[in-house]
């Protein structure tokens, strides 16, 4: 493999720790990643020396603060080949970000006459808001169905796409590891004449990204999912898009001026970057989005890969049709995200048994809702893996499976 | 830490294997509940048929855990036949044995083959599991009046 | 002094910061506080150790992950004495907590019929959401007015409230530095039939705060403020409001249930908190509070009325009628923010010249440009004072103003 | 780290003391634009009369820093009574000066007085205060079509 697990390993501390005498197998990283020194350093130091508000004080610890939060910004824009750093909106999470284009855009440019595409493979995040703001406006939300193998089924997409304004959908699925044809429904999107909305979130850390190449409109993710902080996320768009919307949250930072009979809104980025930003956070990530690019994006997916096909071809091998994993076998279109039925027993007993030897897995509905009722269950147990974990975890996980047949084999 | 063999007791494992009083009633004269656990996404439906201040029958619908299932099975066992005020009492006992706040005074009430849920305490995250059929329950109750 | 300045100054790493030879003076903390060890390293052991998602996942680092996350609320519903930790919502910043009132309460109770009572000297955080809200439902807002002396002018409080459903007001000036009378207003608000929100930000991190004793159906602070981790703030209020509200953003965490048709909310607080929530920040603000709470909120209210009183005695002193310091005299109704005028030099170059000296203020319109208008200047020098500052940093800034008036004083 | 000599300089000093070509225009025939520097809340108008391709006269009001208000006092003095090309040349060399990003080719354009607002550089914060006569300027040369 072209990067040094063990290496990695020794950046995370956590990764060191115990419990009851045994190490930490962490496989939930689709739910959150563990942050590296290199993180936590980046951020203690910043509040040990170099903190002060940012966009409003001139004095010169405020311009380095400043500076600092405004690097970040630089350094995920370049992360993700955006033309221009003002492109790159800072937000608390994923979610706020979906939140805003929904309630900025879509409050701006839907109506009862219109259509939203969403997939069967979403996270609620890209389903709620819509929903929500369907309530207020009565347009319709229509889906992309799923193939019996948990890809995007796009027979239909042409007729779907008809009338849709905004088509929203994941990059890669959360439960089922599937990694969706972006290019191609961008394009189909914008063939219909609709935008194309990119939920980010389980792409952007495991691969090399491109926002011009998705040819996306929107492009959503969190800095905790790729080895960042919580409390920030990144909402990247086209300026002209951004111009356009009017503004989300209100108050300081957004503004040009306010008088007591209205408001003029700032320019990019600080028009939707209301109240005091996230700056220590905006650090941490982007001394993790360095840090990943120290190790390199496509040796990230190359490593995913090689983990992947390992971790399959294991507990295939191991358990035969006592397990069932979920999503596409081609490893091309899938990642290091393994949702599973074992022997059928519930997810909840599975992850408590892999529990007591440490190995961390995410058993329930993954904020899929809509999507495991069509998978006909009402739980999964997902492990999925990242730049930390090696073969040595997946075979902590088969291992751990043998005891669950022991207590609930029957 | 605390072993499996605190949580997965064989009378647990027995009614998981072996689910007591399973199904459906017809709703009315029933009343139904509907319970999630919004941790694991388990759903689970209490039928609830009351007459003349007694729980005449519950049954138990949907999907979750060995623990929500036997909890759920144990609790109908519990449940079924006696008095409402007996139902409200045994409810009252097992929320507190779960570590749950519950007004009123704590009696001495026989839980029965419940007490094997005792060992879930030790397990926090797995306390919404078992609670999940009589939050539901105390639901179904306050739909039917009782 | 009832504190130990020194022993307190120690606990600020970034106060040990020399540049250009010389110490730091920082006279900012109304925008934003420094932090203690005691936070920075909370945060830091957080992610060594305990780090994993909340609120999802069931192994036991997640529930250790999640019972430090729940005891940060556990602790900040302690300090504002909240009757229920689940009143307690994390939100990204008191701005966000402000728009999340605004949105979800009001566009759920005010219609074209109704008006909402401000006050002059509220921060844009809790004017512009209002402004965004009327422009859609066109209710009135209303304002009360300052007195000369820069306090509310409560002689039509009434009347002015006649009709009024929400009355919003910060519980001190961000500008004047002005205490206002929170429970009056929020008695005055009750017996008119409106709610009263709190703008808690400049309040809370130097006051005992106690939300039953404030009358408050809403509270809103950061975390920035009161030496906590910026991407944090609570809104706080009563959970049988909280309970009729509708949700205000939507996605994971915030639902019950989502099907392709619709979703229901969840209990609270995760109804109000969607999407991965600032966990790593929950932790710092929660060591922040505590570390508030070793030294004292009573002892750091009187430490800060002695230090405004030395302040605004030396600059009086020194510079008479050279200069105007905005806000109340009484130190009763007046915390440690002093905006002034100087010899009527533009406050931008005041703090280029303090800066020579590090001594840090802030200059310019503080986020609250209607204020400014009513001054009758577009912008203030601002020095404001918090745990870590003593009289020896007040004569730092008397005697950087010296030098302005060697280059200025024409 | 520069000295505050580097910034204040005389002449900017001079120029604060006493701005060239304060007030308003009538409008129309001038064109008026409205400038903020959302960071100290300064608001600064600039006032332009172009007559048959020549900037006939151009006044500032508004309030603001030293260093806005010198800016802009020299601003006017580079622009009145000039063709709009060459105002445009003195806008493109200024801002060039600046550090910000111009398009085209930089030319060989003698900023004169303007030369001792050098200095800003060496001060990011103040450069929005540096530049935003120009930036204003440039929104009414928009408005007035030249
Ligand atoms: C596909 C997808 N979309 C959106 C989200 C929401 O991200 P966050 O919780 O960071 O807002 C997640 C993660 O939970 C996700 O996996
Ligand atoms: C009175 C007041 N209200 C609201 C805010 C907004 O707080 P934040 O920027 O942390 O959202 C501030 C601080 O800037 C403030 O001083």
């Amino acid at each position: 493999m072209g990067l040094h697990a063990a290496t990695i390993k020794g950046d995370f501390p956590i990764l060191d720790r115990m419990i009851d005498g045994k190490r930490l197998v962490f496989l939930d990283s689709a739910n959150s990643t563990q942050k590296p020194r290199q993180v936590i350093e980046a951020m203690a130091e910043f509040m040990r020396n170099s903190y002060a508000p940012v966009n409003r004080s001139s004095y010169r610890l405020a311009a380095e603060s400043n500076d600092c939060y405004e690097r970040a910004r630089a350094v995920t824009q370049r992360f993700i080949n955006a033309r221009k750093p003002h492109e790159v909106i800072f937000t608390k999470n994923a979610t706020e970000a979906l939140n805003l284009v929904v309630q900025s855009w879509g409050r701006a440019n839907l109506s009862s006459e219109d259509a939203v595409l969403l997939t069967h493979m979403e996270h609620h995040a890209n389903i709620v808001p819509w929903q929500m703001l369907q309530a207020e406006k009565g347009f319709a939300i229509r889906w992309v169905p799923l193939t019996t193998d948990g890809q995007l089924d796009l027979t239909d997409l042409d007729r779907l796409l008809v009338g849709v304004k905004a088509f929203s959908f994941t990059a890669m699925s959360n439960v089922l590891g599937t990694i969706t044809p972006v290019r191609r429904l961008t394009d189909a999107a914008h063939a219909a004449g609709a935008i194309a909305i990119v939920d980010g979130c389980q792409y952007v850390p495991h691969h090399a990204t491109d926002v011009s190449a998705m040819g996306a409109d929107f492009l959503a993710f969190s800095s905790h999912k790729l080895c960042g902080p919580t409390g920030i996320g990144v909402l990247w768009a086209h300026e002209a898009l951004l111009d356009a919307m009017p503004p989300f949250l209100g108050g300081g930072n957004m503004i040009s001026d306010v008088r007591l009979d209205g408001f003029d809104t700032a320019e990019l980025p600080a028009k939707f970057e209301a109240g005091t930003p996230p700056i220590i956070e905006a650090v941490g990530l982007g001394a993790a989005i360095e840090y990943l690019e120290s190790i390199g994006m496509a040796e990230i997916r190359q490593h995913e890969m090689d983990l992947t096909v390992y971790a399959l071809n294991l507990l295939k091998d191991r358990f035969g049709d006592d397990i069932h994993i979920y999503g596409p076998d081609n490893i091309e279109v899938r990642g290091a995200t393994l949702s599973f039925d074992f022997r059928g027993i519930h997810p909840h007993d599975v992850s408590q048994v892999l529990d007591q030897t440490n190995v961390c897995v995410r058993a329930g509905h993954h904020c899929a809702k809509p999507l495991m009722r069509i998978l006909g269950t009402p739980a999964t147990t997902r492990a999925s893996f990242y730049i930390y974990n090696d073969e040595s975890d997946a075979d902590a996980l088969a291992d751990a499976l043998d005891s669950a047949t022991d207590i609930f084999g029957f | 830490m605390p072993g499996l063999e605190d949580l997965y007791r064989e009378i647990i494992l027995d009614h998981y294997r072996t689910p007591r009083n399973r199904g459906a009633l017809e709703t009315p004269p029933a009343v139904v509940a509907q319970g999630h656990n919004p941790l694991c996404g388990d759903e689970i439906q209490v039928y609830l048929l009351v007459e003349d201040g007694v729980v005449r029958d519950v049954k138990v619908g949907g999907q979750g855990c060995s623990i929500s299932q036997s909890s759920a099975s144990m609790m109908t066992q519990a449940v079924k036949g006696k008095p409402v005020a007996d139902a409200h009492r045994v409810l009252d006992a097992f929320r507190r044995m779960m570590g749950l706040d519950v007004d009123g005074e704590p009696e001495d009430v026989n839980l029965g083959d419940l007490e094997a849920l005792q060992g879930v305490v030790k397990f926090p995250v797995r306390i919404k599991c078992a609670t999940l059929a009589w939050t539901t329950l105390a639901q179904a109750m306050d739909e039917a009046g009782a």
